[in-house]
């Protein structure tokens, strides 16, 4: 299947993303030459495991990165209704610029909605507050339209949670009520940090369920990072894999799912026990583990788990982003150096 | 009959709530009620439930870290004795604690950060064994190539290991003893995808080297459903249902056995599970009566709602539902 | 609500009844009963015949079992409000001490509002630029205020103040004024006078507080809730104010709960050394020439003040933080 | 027992070794965090170097702290001097300090100490002065540093009302000051250990009396609480008697703090997955008490043990001051700013309050910097 022509520009474009830690005991490079660009009314699925920066990536976009991680290089061009363009990441800290975008054009919800929510706040009043620093409302229609969001997110009773505190509400309410805060502007773009990792599974389904709805509804782009194959299969239509703050293949869902061309995804997709399939004895695992941050390999980062590890070309230089297959990867198999050798 | 290695028989466990007016209790909540079922020795004995339905609480009802309300918890070890567990003294539970040993969900707070590997996973052999000194080292670093580390780590503190590399840990401490049981409670559910294989491999490997009994607590139904014979299903402190895995996925007969499957996102983009998830929205209360799934049930009558249901066996298969193999 | 408002109430009663009978020991620690001591003194002048002494003895039980005797005490604190003799002064303690009592209060009041208003400002803007010149001098004045002890410090302020700006220190108001009625110009001068002893007494508490709430400010500041603010498009002020801020205030309130006992014990010792009209240098006085029922007295009014005021402070908290309140 | 077939377990996937950067013992990297912070780490010598001060205080003095002067009251500070001037008018070394004589100022009608460039009293090191016994049993007469004459007298620090030398005075307070930092959070420690512990450990009804308890002696002001108590003591009684009830009654206040602290510790780690592991490998509550909890909480003790001393310092100070703890003869820095109490006498000789009171504040904040440090070191979630 060739690539989706994109009708329009992309809403975000982020082109060379480096954001680094700088830590007592060296610099952590969390992101690491991120390209991407989010496209409005899709889903893009950002995978990655624990550590890959997948989610300092998707910080970086609304600047919320804390000290001591800063954003040392890249461009992040979002594109507003108008069609006018700002660079995030060189926009200042705090300005009114960034400050208009963030929840109001860009909106994020995070993987703890107990932490996330404010404790000692009622959960009318934190939506309501979004509302009123991005449109000019009265409380009372703030408060009206928060109640409609909180009913269209699925949680009973509305009015009655509108006055409700985070620790009244389960966990899949206190997810729902994030989403209606983030939606309450009306975001061009959702980004959806992790956001049903604290949850069961059926609350995930539904909440999976809920962002998919009002994607279509709003039609708004969402960034859904996730750790979990199964939910970017459920959710997804393009695809970024990520491992050591490097994107190493991006793909729609199918040629990602079907015919991936990063070792890595391959062996990611492989090493996932899945429902009904045949039982298989053993899971095809990857080897070793993650390099520790500061002890990051050269070349390319996860040749030291790699079964087509190529001494001499893959731990000299980093392996450039090369259309491939029906995706683009990052990986010396699919360049000419290594089809010479 | 096949050889049962574990029984257990109408296990309570009732925590008290407080709340009254002098901090006295209130209420309990029944996070383990009325449970029985049988483990077969060499088997992987599953039980999957999300969060609040009990699983852990059983399996430290079980190990008797939790004294347990009522019921009963018999212990058949390989050429000794059944022993009852409910109620076992201190001193014995010690020795039963050897045959049956447990791997904790996080391996980052089971492991005493202040301790060298050597002292950590060699513990409980100083303890039972009395080894010390090159006895100590020797066997630790046995088990430590059992678990695919190296013996070098021996003198290392925890903080020096990766995740994957402390559960190796946790595990190789598990093992010390040689256990016929062991419980382990969401023993990879806080690794990653990659790591998590290993460990499932690794824990696959073991039962067959030593002949273990694994009973595999766990809230990911793919992993259950990979690395388990039989499965119990909980939910609110009950086994909803009780079955081998490959009926269990076959035909699943109660009907938050099937949510739960519905629920489950499957790595594969064309299987896509549409929306069915939406049909079991919990309104957050639990009845008091009657059957504990009947205010999410898209099945449940009035009957679910005020009676008790009796516990059915189909195929081969435990069900708590009035109307199983019905529906 | 209302149930935690009964329930921290009904805890105080045993907080008060402890008090009591430690104040009770206290009066009687010294050798010898009171009425001996109160003959020997009256001896002096004149003496005290013995029909009355009789009466004295047997309406506050001496030389009856202990317990009776605490009993005549305390029945008579509580349901005549007769705190007992000052034998020094030959007066009921009644007659005496409430004006002090009430200078004590006020003036610690005063501080607590001191305290404050320095503390929750420097604290916050010490947890926001933190590692900044103005966060290394509220550090370090924090250090420094809570190691100078009050006493030293009133005493150093006094001689800077009388050294350098030739200014007399000591009381509350100038001597003109001391039995002058309230008038304006007596109100401006016990201004003049009484910011000497709020900020001597204030300075430790003040330290102690700036380091309370930088430490508060600083765990709630990277807290995921504050990440979303920021996310939501709110400038950094609001945020700051309705989020961490506002969260790590109750801890902040909660510090009543210990600052006031300190604050009441710092003015006690300032007021020695200040000579201000206040409890202290009665209540030093009192214990030095043991007039026990005085001194004890003092120390009751005090104590059960102070246990007020915390029992005030723990309702504000649970006003202002939901989370407390639903328990 | 080791008859394990090794080779039958698959080759091993994961024992590629990451680099970490902590292979360092647990104690090990508290003492690294502990050096890093600088103030606390210089304070540790300051603490160290006062305690040394409060052993071997006989050696530092140069008078004997009850010897009066008659020729010296209120004598002000002299300085120390580097050279000499000769008659020649050259310069030699020579530490000394300028000897002092008392003139009558004939316009306040008072009489006041000038310095006599005549008198030059010669100092040095290892000056031999009044006997005494170091430790409590070495006889000597050595003194660190003094008049190289056994007969001058210098007051560093000025002198008293008696004319007792002041800097003497406040190096043998330090031995009782200090040392009732120390023995007060030793009983503190006793007590909190003991009660936290049962608290935690046991819980229930017992815990809850002990909480109960612990509020009651925190929500009362503490100072009219030991005013009362330390009033009792009778004025007769000898002064090491004195001494241990006022140690006792100050450590009244310690206790409360450490034994929320010990419970506080107890109950969270009863419930660590690591004490529970610990328990399952075998341990009695005695062996997890010891080998696992104990050492868990050890580091959080010492840093709070730190922090309290400073506490029943300023406490012992307070009641001295009023008059109502140890009385004099006895010396500690409290009793010495007894001498200080009215603000004739500050004006008279501003060395009285300065110079315990500097000492005072030098001790708590050394050890508030100290305890922080450890503290901080302690905490693996601080950064």
């Amino acid at each position: 299947m060739p690539l989706i022509q994109m009708p329009t520009d992309p809403l975000v474009e982020i082109r060379d993303l480096q954001t680094h830690f700088f830590t007592d005991d060296g610099v952590v490079k969390a992101v690491d030459g991120v390209d991407l660009d989010v496209h409005a009314n899709r889903t893009l699925c950002i995978l990655g495991e624990s550590g890959c920066g997948k989610s300092i990536m998707a910080r970086s976009i609304l600047r919320i990165v804390d000290a001591p991680g800063r954003i040392v290089n890249g461009s992040i061009t979002y594109r507003n209704a108008g069609g006018e363009t700002i660079d995030l990441a060189k926009a200042r800290h705090g300005s009114r610029a960034l400050r208009a975008i963030r929840g109001q054009d860009i909106a994020m919800i995070f993987q703890e909605p107990m932490s996330s929510l404010g404790p000692i706040q009622k959960i009318g009043k934190q939506i309501t507050e979004t509302i009123l620093s991005h449109r000019p409302m009265s409380k009372a229609e703030a408060k009206e339209t928060a109640i409609e969001m909180l009913d269209r997110v699925g949680i009973p009773k509305p009015a009655e949670r509108f006055e409700a505190y985070a620790f009244e509400l389960s966990g899949g309410m206190r997810q729902r009520a994030m989403i209606a805060m983030a939606l309450s502007c009306q975001p061009r773009l959702l980004i959806a940090d992790e956001p049903t990792t604290a949850l069961d599974v059926t609350t995930q389904a539904q909440i999976l369920d809920l962002i998919a709805e009002l994607k279509d509804e709003f039609q708004m782009g969402v960034m859904l990072i996730t750790h979990d194959l199964g939910v970017v299969a459920e959710v997804a239509e393009d695809v970024a894999v990520m491992y050591m703050g490097k994107v190493v293949e991006t793909g729609d869902v199918y040629s990602i799912f079907e015919n991936p061309q990063h070792p890595y995804t391959k062996a990611l997709l492989a090493s996932v026990p899945r429902m009904g399939a045949k039982r298989q004895r053993r899971l095809p695992a990857i080897r070793g583990m993650v390099p520790h941050p500061l002890a990051r390999p050269s070349g390319c980062t996860f040749r030291t788990r790699c079964d087509h590890f190529m001494p001499g070309i893959c731990d000299v230089a980093e392996p450039p982003m090369i259309a491939t297959g029906d995706s683009r990867a990052a990986c010396f198999l699919h360049t000419e150096v290594a089809q010479d050798g | 009959m096949a050889d049962t290695i574990l029984q257990v028989r109408d296990l309570v466990m009732h925590f008290p709530i407080g709340g009254g007016f002098f901090g006295e209790p209130t209420d309990v909540v029944r996070a383990v009620d009325d449970i029985s079922f049988d483990v077969l020795r060499g088997e992987t004995f599953g039980v999957v439930g999300e969060s609040g339905s009990g699983k852990t609480t059983l399996g430290r009802c079980i190990m008797q870290i939790l004294n347990p309300t009522d019921g009963s918890i018999t212990f058949h070890a390989k050429s000794k004795a059944p022993v009852e567990l409910v109620g076992c003294e201190k001193k014995q539970l010690r020795d039963i604690w050897q045959d049956m040993r447990m791997v904790f969900q996080d391996p980052q707070s089971s492991l005493n950060p202040r301790l060298r590997v050597i002292d950590l996973v060699g513990q409980c052999l100083r303890k039972a064994e009395g080894l010390t000194g090159q006895a100590l080292a020797d066997r630790v670093s046995v088990l430590l190539e059992q678990v695919g580390l190296r013996k070098e780590f021996l003198l290392r503190f925890p903080n020096a290991f990766s995740g994957g590399q402390r559960q190796r840990l946790g595990i190789a401490r598990a093992l010390a003893t040689q256990p016929e049981l062991i419980i382990a409670d969401e023993a990879v559910s806080a690794l990653d995808v990659s790591i998590q294989a290993q460990t499932l491999n690794l824990l696959q490997d073991l039962q067959e080297a030593f002949d273990l009994t694994y009973i595999f607590i766990a809230h990911d139904i793919a992993v259950v459903e990979h690395f388990c014979d039989r499965i119990a299903v909980m939910y609110l402190g009950q086994v909803v249902e009780l079955s081998t895995t490959y009926e269990l996925f076959r035909d699943p007969k109660h009907p938050y056995t099937r949510a739960l499957l519905d629920a489950v996102p499957i790595p594969d983009p064309r299987a896509r599970r549409g929306k069915r998830a939406t049909a079991v929205v919990s309104d957050g209360t639990v009845a008091k009566t009657g059957c504990r799934f009947a205010s999410r049930c898209p099945h449940a009558t009035d009957l679910c709602r005020n009676t008790k249901p009796p516990r059915k066996r189909i195929n081969g298969t435990d069900v708590l539902c009035h109307f199983a193999g019905a529906i | 609500m209302l149930g935690y408002v009964y329930r921290r109430i009904l805890y105080m009663i045993p907080t008060v009844f402890l008090v009591s009978i430690v104040t009770f020991i206290i009066i009687q620690l010294p050798p010898g009963d009171y009425l001996d001591t109160l003959a020997a003194e009256l001896s002096d002048s004149g003496g005290l015949d013995s029909g009355t002494l009789e009466a004295l003895r047997d309406q506050y039980g001496l030389g009856q079992p202990m317990y009776v005797q605490y009993w005549k005490w305390i029945t008579g604190i509580l349901f005549h409000g007769d705190f007992g003799l000052s034998f020094e002064k030959n007066l009921p303690v009644n007659d005496l001490i409430w004006d002090r009592l009430g200078w004590t209060f006020a003036i610690s009041l005063l501080t607590l509002l001191f305290i404050w208003a320095v503390a929750l400002p420097i604290g916050i803007y010490s947890a926001v630029r933190k590692y900044s010149v103005g966060d290394y001098a509220a550090t370090f004045f924090g250090f420094i205020g809570l190691a100078v002890p009050n006493f030293l410090l009133a005493l150093v302020m006094m001689y800077v103040a009388f050294k350098y700006f030739g200014q007399s220190v000591g009381g509350l108001v100038s001597p003109e004024y001391i039995d002058a009625p309230w008038t304006w110009d007596k109100i401006v001068d016990l201004l003049k006078h009484i910011w000497m002893p709020i900020v001597v007494v204030g300075t430790s508490g003040a330290a102690a507080l700036i380091r309370i709430m930088r430490a508060n400010l600083l765990d709630e500041l990277y807290r995921p809730y504050v990440v979303t603010a920021r996310a939501k498009g709110m400038s950094e002020f609001q945020l700051l104010m309705r989020y961490p801020v506002r969260v790590a205030l109750n801890p902040f309130i909660s510090t009543i709960g210990w600052i006031l006992p300190t604050l009441v014990s710092g003015e006690i010792i300032v007021a020695v050394v200040m000579n201000l009209p206040t409890t202290g240098p009665m209540l030093l006085r009192a214990l030095l020439v043991q007039d026990m029922y005085l001194a004890g007295s003092l120390i009751l009014i005090v104590s059960l003040l102070t246990v007020l005021g915390t029992l005030i402070s723990d309702l504000l908290l649970a006003w202002i933080d939901p989370r407390i309140r639903y328990q | 027992m080791t008859d394990i077939p090794v080779e039958k377990i698959s080759p091993t996937e994961g024992d590629d070794d990451v680099q970490m950067p902590a292979l360092l013992g647990p104690w090990a990297l508290m003492w690294r965090k502990f050096r890093r912070h600088r103030v606390a780490y210089a304070s540790l010598w300051v603490v160290v170097l006062i305690y040394l001060l409060a052993l071997f205080g006989e050696f530092f003095t140069t008078t004997e702290i009850g010897e009066t002067n008659v020729r010296a009251p209120f004598a002000p500070p002299m300085g120390i001097s580097l050279f000499v001037e000769n008659e020649d008018g050259s310069t030699d070394f020579q530490l000394h300090a300028k000897g002092l004589k008392l003139e009558l100022d004939r316009e306040a009608m008072r009489r006041t100490f000038v310095e006599d460039p005549d008198k030059i009293i010669p100092l040095g090191f290892f000056v031999e002065g009044y006997a005494y016994e170091l430790l409590g049993f070495i006889p000597m007469e050595t003194h660190f540093f003094g008049p190289k004459n056994k007969r001058d007298r210098v007051y560093f620090w000025g002198a008293d009302r008696l004319g007792r030398d002041i800097y003497s005075r406040i190096i043998m307070g330090t031995r009782i000051s200090m040392s009732i930092g120390l023995v007060g959070v030793v009983v503190s420690l006793f007590i909190g250990i003991s009660l936290g512990g049962i608290s935690g450990y046991y819980g229930g009804w017992i815990d809850n009396v002990i909480q109960r308890i612990i509020e009651f002696i925190r929500s009362i002001p503490t100072i009219p609480l030991w005013m009362g108590l330390a009033a009792a003591i009778p004025l007769g009684w000898p002064p090491i008697r004195t001494y241990f009830v006022v140690t006792l009654i100050v450590s009244m206040i310690g206790w409360t703090g450490l034994a929320r602290e010990v419970r506080g510790k107890f109950l969270s780690l009863r419930n660590e997955d690591f004490i529970t592991a610990a328990r399952l490998d075998g341990l009695t509550d005695w062996e997890i008490i010891w080998k696992h909890m104990v050492p868990s909480f050890s580091s959080h003790i010492i840093a709070s043990l730190t922090l309290a001393v400073p506490l029943m310092i300023l406490a012992e100070t307070s009641l001295s001051f009023l008059g109502i703890g140890l009385q004099p003869p006895t010396v500690s820095w409290g009793t010495l700013l007894k001498e200080a109490q009215n603000i004739r006498t500050i004006i008279q000789a501003p060395w009285l309050l300065i110079a315990p009171g500097t000492m005072i504040v030098v001790a708590v904040l050394a050890l508030n910097f100290l305890g922080d440090g450890l503290r901080d070191a302690a905490d693996p979630n601080a950064h």
